[in-house]
């Protein structure tokens, strides 16, 4: 998904609901236009806005025009916030909501020079390169259908993009259900329901820091042409290219999808091809059977279609083949919560394959770094001949963040097919466990060709169910992981590198993370916090930094388990055996609250 | 121009020998059908002379799916049922190569049937000879889904009860253009089978019937002259315009071939489809894959990238 | 498999390679009788142990006849080994190993009474009933065909046989390797594979304490009426019988196959069926379709087919379907070694699906283990609605074992179909976890009929994505597994309550710990075990149990992993943090012998 | 006698109104073809009256296999795929269901496609209806197994270039038992389809074409006369001697069906497969299931395991 340039207007500093909130506290009135159809109910917003303002302490005025025609037509409704004197329902816009491409047209001249214009992407395409405002491109119609089976009547996007404002100022999310319940309830149960299926998915669809982004401009930054602005489906796509990925499959899912559109649409340009399969167990098996052939591949899905390829990784670790495989996460178990956040398939990563399989985790803090580990994939992939997992998430996937503009000529891999002739000597398993297959196509000087196999087996591949080789190979495979393991880079402490609580976090809780981890130590509390980027093998280092601290609390979107521990924090008290590593976990589909961090984490702190 | 290099191997003029395709000795019971099958393979590309580096053998899992262990060719050892949608990868990244797909029933009809459909109606460029015992073989006599009614396994006891797949009407229907059926007894009319399959340009099917000597004995007797049975073959078209010939079969009329693949058991030995008016997958997507380079002209990866993050700025 | 009547000649102690060792000792003079046809190569077989006993302190005499055709045909070879000075091939045999019907008919009277007998059960059918000598019932032809895909000439069967034969009486394994090499390492390379991938499978098949068999009936026990001899699959098959499954659904794979076999031959006596599906996903997916009909269901498999099921296991526990689901462990990963043993799927088990799904993991220790672990399954799986994963293996799978005959009456669950009327209160999902589904055929007395699902939902079923909802509902299907937990029997100790070395083991390590552990203490050290038959959640209790040792460790069958820790080790370690929880661990196919065990655990001891 | 009991419900007398059978409003799109299955199915249970807590709704995911949230019956909402399976494990299990399977052409011919084969071949007792929008609803556009050749997807954004899976071919050399095509557009006739299928002893798979409003607008209209298209039926044999009879389908001519299945775009609707003669495998195991039974005649479940156990002694 391609945005206007908004360059100048973002921090690098990542989304998180809070940093909303926190730039809404600047925000004295803020007028927004919703234009759209009067058959998307748009009034609806509006009147639900303005009755919650209403029954806030907060003022309102809205207007709204009616539609030319009965059966419905082009039609907007404004609403003006404020927390201090409202005194007219504002001429100009802050905040612009466009439903349609006319919506756009006719309305984007009344939003105000630095406004914000969420658009909906599926209908409408901004013009290029407009600088004046901030746009936000938002899937809303094919978001509210995935979120909702469909968008039925009136009901679907306007409570989407109800919740999209009510997450986006922060507003009083318990009070809007109320009055929405009070609304619908009298229809019947299932159209509130569905209602409510919408406005929960607007509420949890990840945005990003937009007001943050609207007010760094206020406070008229110079615009840097270096910095791109993208989401981290984008970024991750583009990292995979830059790594020297030309081939892969996969088969559609939310929120993974994006990224195999984007790379069955741009391979062809690079001299490769990205396959559509019939499934996920078709998608990893065009993958590795491209991986043979001498290719580097990628293979990817989220929750369910990361169980359905557990046979073929523990495939691709015994037969010791090069795999870039991505998860955008989601909410689980099941089908879960298709669009909401969650970091629940850690612990499937590393062990949902039968049998021993060591294999690389690695996940992303943001979305630049979405680029970045997308290509430390490629390296490891390649140079441990070892199918490599990418954890990244459905609030990455689909937030918008903007960062420097890469160096493509140091970082870009070209992509070879070493089928140059192997001597005699050749072996596809050596036990010293550098294994550089020979692709097909690869004379055999020797005259011997290799085997490449699923089966315990000899150097040369041969089946073998031999005591001392099975050790053997065992070993061997889990050494290699080892040895790379001994190549991570120590993680660097954010704060201090001692003091009371040290909060750890993989993953897209990077952003709110740091930003308590500032929070508190502004208010003189001595907290810090590390972020861990490869989570199988973990760096080393770790108790190093853990033993200047008093706690150490692990922040992470899954359930506490049956022991109180979330995933990442029971692989750390295996690995460690620290009692004082703790947990501070939850699952509700919406990335941490600052201040679900800070009051997490009191208990820890001294005094409490 | 960033697409993918490949060193150029020097070219050879050795002669391909069975003795350089002889890897180890199949672990094949006494008996085994697929004996033969291997051994007609060897022959074909004997004849062929394929350049040895470029043979790809592929399976899944199964005692027909151990074929690539006992061809010395780069050779892969899949999970069962999965062969062919990893020998797409091969063939469609790699168009090189000659790619070939080996199994059983149970490996290609049972847990694997969908990926066959998906393979066929893609008209993915590669041979696949399915090793048909109408058993499950390696995991000692289950009912297979091409077992008969009442069959005796370990999995039906009393027999079997559910209706088979029928192969033929399966890879008619599905869209394979090229579908074979042989006999593992009747090595000349397997060698040329595989040879006309390994020709075609598209997805090749040759469905084999294999004795399975251990767990299901005598299972293609019927279709075997030296067990009292008969091998009746498909009589082609020669479109000599006799009237002999309006009885024959025309390979590319798919209805007639659905209706020599409704014959009862051991049915009609032969080529039912060959058509060579469908592009291949890896024809549609190279044709893709040029005309976006054309566009691009000399461009490289650094500079693709670049252009694509400026409309992000 | 069922094998006449040796109910007299076992004792309860489990099976492993040592307790052969053991009495070996006391075994003057072996005579083995090998009887098939000379196609068979037996010869052979008799060639390499005559060679072998000439190469060791042993002394050897054998003898053997020729067959009457050239194309060959019936034919025996004899061979009388010895420790002592052997005088003659010995008339009567010790052993004899029987490949075909007529072998035994024409042969068994050569056995001496209290003799052992080794038939191929894929040919021979002993007399029912026979008390005079013991039988060993091995599937010898399809357990080849399985090892290798097929039994190549007679360099498979016989290959097998000498295996079983040295691991039988603990024959110099390498001196033997190395005896066979030099004869086929002649003909060429592949052909010595073929034959040691039989001897290996030969190796590593799991006879049982045969020779501690015959010898306590030597030392001439009263047989017993009321002890049965099995293997652990078909233990376990009548287990769920008795438990009250009455349907299921599977896809064959060794060593899972016969559970299945089994259950589809004897469920229609008991009014059910089991399915033969196409693939384990639709196996799976049958099953649960009978348990959401209101039966309680089974499904099982092996390592592949476990990595399949995992998409739908998720379901399950989203769901909250009750379903039994048995994986009979073998060496991985992949396609790994089919005929060997190993314990490397438990996390995988807990972990392998994605998202957060709480299920209970059990795992028996022997073969009457197998019985009883699969009714206490059946009564979890129902009384928590939840799906119940028992974790046997290739050893338990197919080795021979006598126990007392359960008792039925007070056993046998008898099953039912709840669909009688619900009132209209009730929900399917309640957020107290005491989930009881009502299946189709129940009338709902308030007109409203459930949806069963994987999508996040309300009570009622209903697809929610409403953040309190996902978080309520999350920490109830947790809650409801912690509940059932807290109903777990405190593990015993065996040995003494308090001293140096705890072993802790599951599954069917728990023979060699125990001998090992008697063994220790017999040598004066304070060595002590624990088992754990149940895995997820863990039992209560163990910290006040580990605190009165010095040194816990944890033996298994799987491998040290990245960080040193099986498989077992890391769920202790990461839920105590006790650093003196350490890891003793192998993956070489085979179980451990004790003495594996002994210098395994030396380390920790003092003084060392 | 220990087989499963199950209390035998009250006998009632209510009759079942489409009131009773509607659960929530379904979510779909304002437009979605969708709507008028879940009509049609509403008035032919509401014309049958099944008793209402036999009705079992089943289906896997998609846009269309929301429907079991729309039917106020017993239902069930699995995984992607696999509802066929599901649905066979609670036909089989439990005879005393009405079970009914709904998907999408992703569902039941992309990921689904090797269980549909399986079922038909087996020929489970239940109706499955295949909503075919050919295209992936849900997930918003992309290439579904049924979309056509040129079709424009975010999958294939120069349009789709693989041979779409011919729905009808498939079903019809499957072996399912009964096979009909209908379209959303035409109420009665879907009716019509819906009760023979309801009706028919064993598989009965109803394929209808239902448009996607959102993402493949106007896929039917040359099925539509309302949109300027054509709804041509299949003419079923009337078997009265009649010369026109001769031109009509029998709907038990595998080969003919072939043939219709064969037409192009958008083909014609009705029956093309209505054999009641092959026995379904609820019969072939519950025979199986008896013939067990009699055999240990008042055995309880203790006494036939002490039985077995016996021999191990
Ligand atoms: C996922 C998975 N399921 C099941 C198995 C067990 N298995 C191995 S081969 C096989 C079927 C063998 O039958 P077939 O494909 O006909 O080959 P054959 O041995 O008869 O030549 C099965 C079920 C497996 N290896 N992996
Ligand atoms: C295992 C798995 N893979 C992929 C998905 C994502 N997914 C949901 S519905 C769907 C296909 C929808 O198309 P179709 O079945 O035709 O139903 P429609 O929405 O068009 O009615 C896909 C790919 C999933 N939920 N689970
Ligand atoms: S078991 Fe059957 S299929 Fe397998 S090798 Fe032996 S004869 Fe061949
Ligand atoms: S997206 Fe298409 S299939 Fe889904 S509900 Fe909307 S119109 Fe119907
Ligand atoms: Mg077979
Ligand atoms: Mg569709």
């Amino acid at each position: 998904m391609s945005t206007p340039s908004t360059a100048s207007s973002v921090e690098e500093e990542p989304a998180s609901p809070d940093d909303a909130q926190l730039a809404q506290e600047d925000l004295r009135n803020a007028v927004i236009r919703f234009a759209g159809n009067s058959q998307d109910g748009i009034q609806t917003i509006g009147g639900f806005l303005a009755r919650l303002a209403g029954r806030s302490a907060r003022e309102v005025m809205t207007y709204m025009t009616i539609p030319s025609t009965i059966s419905g037509g082009p039609s907007i409704f404004q609403v003006h916030l404020g927390s201090g004197e409202v005194l007219s329902a504002g001429d100009e816009a802050d905040f612009l909501v466009a439903f349609y491409q006319h919506s756009y047209d006719d309305h984007i001249a009344s939003l105000k020079d630095g406004g914000v214009c969420i658009y909906d992407s599926d209908h409408v395409e901004p013009v290029e390169g407009d600088e004046r405002v901030h746009y936000v491109a938002v899937p809303i119609t094919s978001t509210t259908i995935e979120s909702i089976g469909g968008t039925a009547k009136d009901r679907g996007k306007n409570m989407f993009v109800l919740g999209l404002v009510t997450a986006l100022f922060d507003l009083d999310r318990a009070k809007l259900a109320a009055i929405i319940e009070r609304q619908f309830g009298k229809k019947s149960e299932d159209v509130l329901r569905n209602a409510m299926l919408a406005f929960d998915a607007g509420y949890s669809y990840p945005l990003g820091d937009v007001l943050g982004r609207a007010f760094n401009l206020k406070s008229g930054e110079s615009t840097d042409e270096h910095r791109v602005t993208t989401d981290g489906n984008t970024a991750l796509t583009y990292g995979l290219i830059a790594g020297g990925v030309r081939w892969g499959s996969g088969y559609p899912i939310t929120p993974w999808s994006p990224i195999m559109e984007t790379l069955r649409t741009e391979l062809p340009k690079y001299g490769g091809m990205f396959l559509q399969a019939e499934d996920e167990l078709a998608a990893i098996s065009m993958a590795l059977g491209e991986a043979y052939a001498g290719h580097l591949a990628v293979t990817g899905s989220s929750g369910p279609g990361l169980s359905l390829k557990m046979e073929a990784l523990s495939y691709a670790v015994m037969a010791e083949l090069p795999l870039v495989v991505i998860n955008v996460q989601r909410g689980g178990p099941s089908t879960g919560l298709p669009t909401s956040v969650e970091q629940s398939d850690l612990m499937q990563a590393i062990y949902g394959s039968h049998g021993d399989t060591p294999r690389v985790i690695l996940a992303p803090k943001n979305v630049e770094d979405c680029f970045y580990t997308a290509i430390e994939a490629c390296h490891i992939a390649k140079a441990y001949s070892t199918p490599v997992i990418i954890l990244t998430d459905q609030a990455l996937a689909t937030r918008i963040e903007a960062f420097e503009e890469p160096d493509f000529e140091s970082l870009v891999v070209e992509p070879t097919l070493e089928t140059q002739p192997r001597d005699a000597d050749f072996v596809p398993y050596p036990f010293d466990g550098h294994t550089k297959h020979a692709p097909p196509g690869t004379k055999m000087k020797g005259g011997q060709y290799p085997v490449v196999t699923g089966l315990e087996h000899d150097e040369w591949g041969h089946p073998s169910a031999n005591p001392e080789t099975h050790q053997k190979m065992v070993n061997k495979r889990r050494d290699k992981i080892k040895r790379y393991g001994d190549t991570i880079p120590e993680p660097e402490v954010f704060g201090g590198d001692s003091g009371e609580v040290l909060l750890v976090g993989w993953g897209s809780t990077w952003g709110p993370i740091r930003e308590a981890t500032m929070r508190e130590r502004e208010a003189g509390r001595a907290v810090s916090a590390v972020h861990l980027r490869h989570l199988n093998p973990l760096p080393n280092g770790l108790p190093k930094i853990f033993e200047k601290f008093e706690r150490v609390c692990v922040v992470e979107l899954n359930d506490q388990g049956l022991y109180g521990n979330g995933q990442l924090a029971t692989l750390l008290r295996a690995r460690y055996c620290d009692e004082k590593i703790t947990s501070l976990t939850k699952t509700d589909g919406l990335n941490f609250r600052i201040r679900e961090i800070l009051s997490g984490i009191q208990p820890l702190q001294a005094g409490a | 121009m960033p697409t993918t290099k490949q060193p150029t191997t020097p070219e050879t003029d050795e002669k391909l020998t069975k003795k350089d395709l002889t890897a180890d000795h199949p672990t094949w019971c006494p008996g085994c059908g697929d004996f033969a099958v291997l051994a007609a393979f060897f022959k074909v590309l004997e004849k062929l002379q394929i350049p040895h580096e470029k043979i790809v053998t592929i399976a899944g899992i199964g005692c027909s799916s151990r074929f690539p262990y006992f061809v010395n060719s780069h050779g892969l050892h899949f999970i069962h049922g999965r062969a062919l949608p990893l020998a797409s990868g091969v063939s469609l990244s790699r168009p090189d190569l000659h790619v070939f797909a080996f199994g059983g029933d149970g490996d290609g009809f049972s847990i694997g049937g969908n990926h066959l459909d998906h393979t066929a109606r893609k008209n993915v460029n590669l041979t696949y000879v399915i090793m048909d015992n109408e058993v499950y073989g390696l995991t000692k006599k289950q009912t297979s889904p091409t077992s008969p009614i009442g069959f005796k396994s370990k999995t039906d006891p009393a027999g079997a009860v559910d209706r088979p797949i029928n192969p033929m009407k399966k890879l008619v229907s599905n869209g394979a253009t090229f579908v074979a059926r042989t006999h593992a007894a009747q090595v000349k009319h397997m060698m040329d089978m595989f040879e006309r399959a390994i020709l075609h340009p598209g997805f090749s099917v040759v469905e084999t019937l294999s004795e399975c000597v251990v767990f299901h004995k005598g299972a293609f007797d019927d279709g075997n002259p030296r067990k009292g049975g008969e091998f009746e073959l498909v009589e082609e078209k020669k479109w000599d315009g006799t009237p002999e010939d309006e009885e024959r079969h025309d390979v590319t009329n798919e209805e007639a071939a659905y209706a020599l693949a409704s014959l009862t058991h051991p049915g009609k030995f032969g080529v039912f489809i060959e058509k060579d008016d469908v592009p291949t997958k890896n024809h549609l997507e190279a044709q893709w894959i040029d005309s976006a380079r054309e566009k691009v002209g000399e461009a490289t990866t650094a500079e693709l990238l670049k252009k694509r993050f400026a409309i992000m700025k």
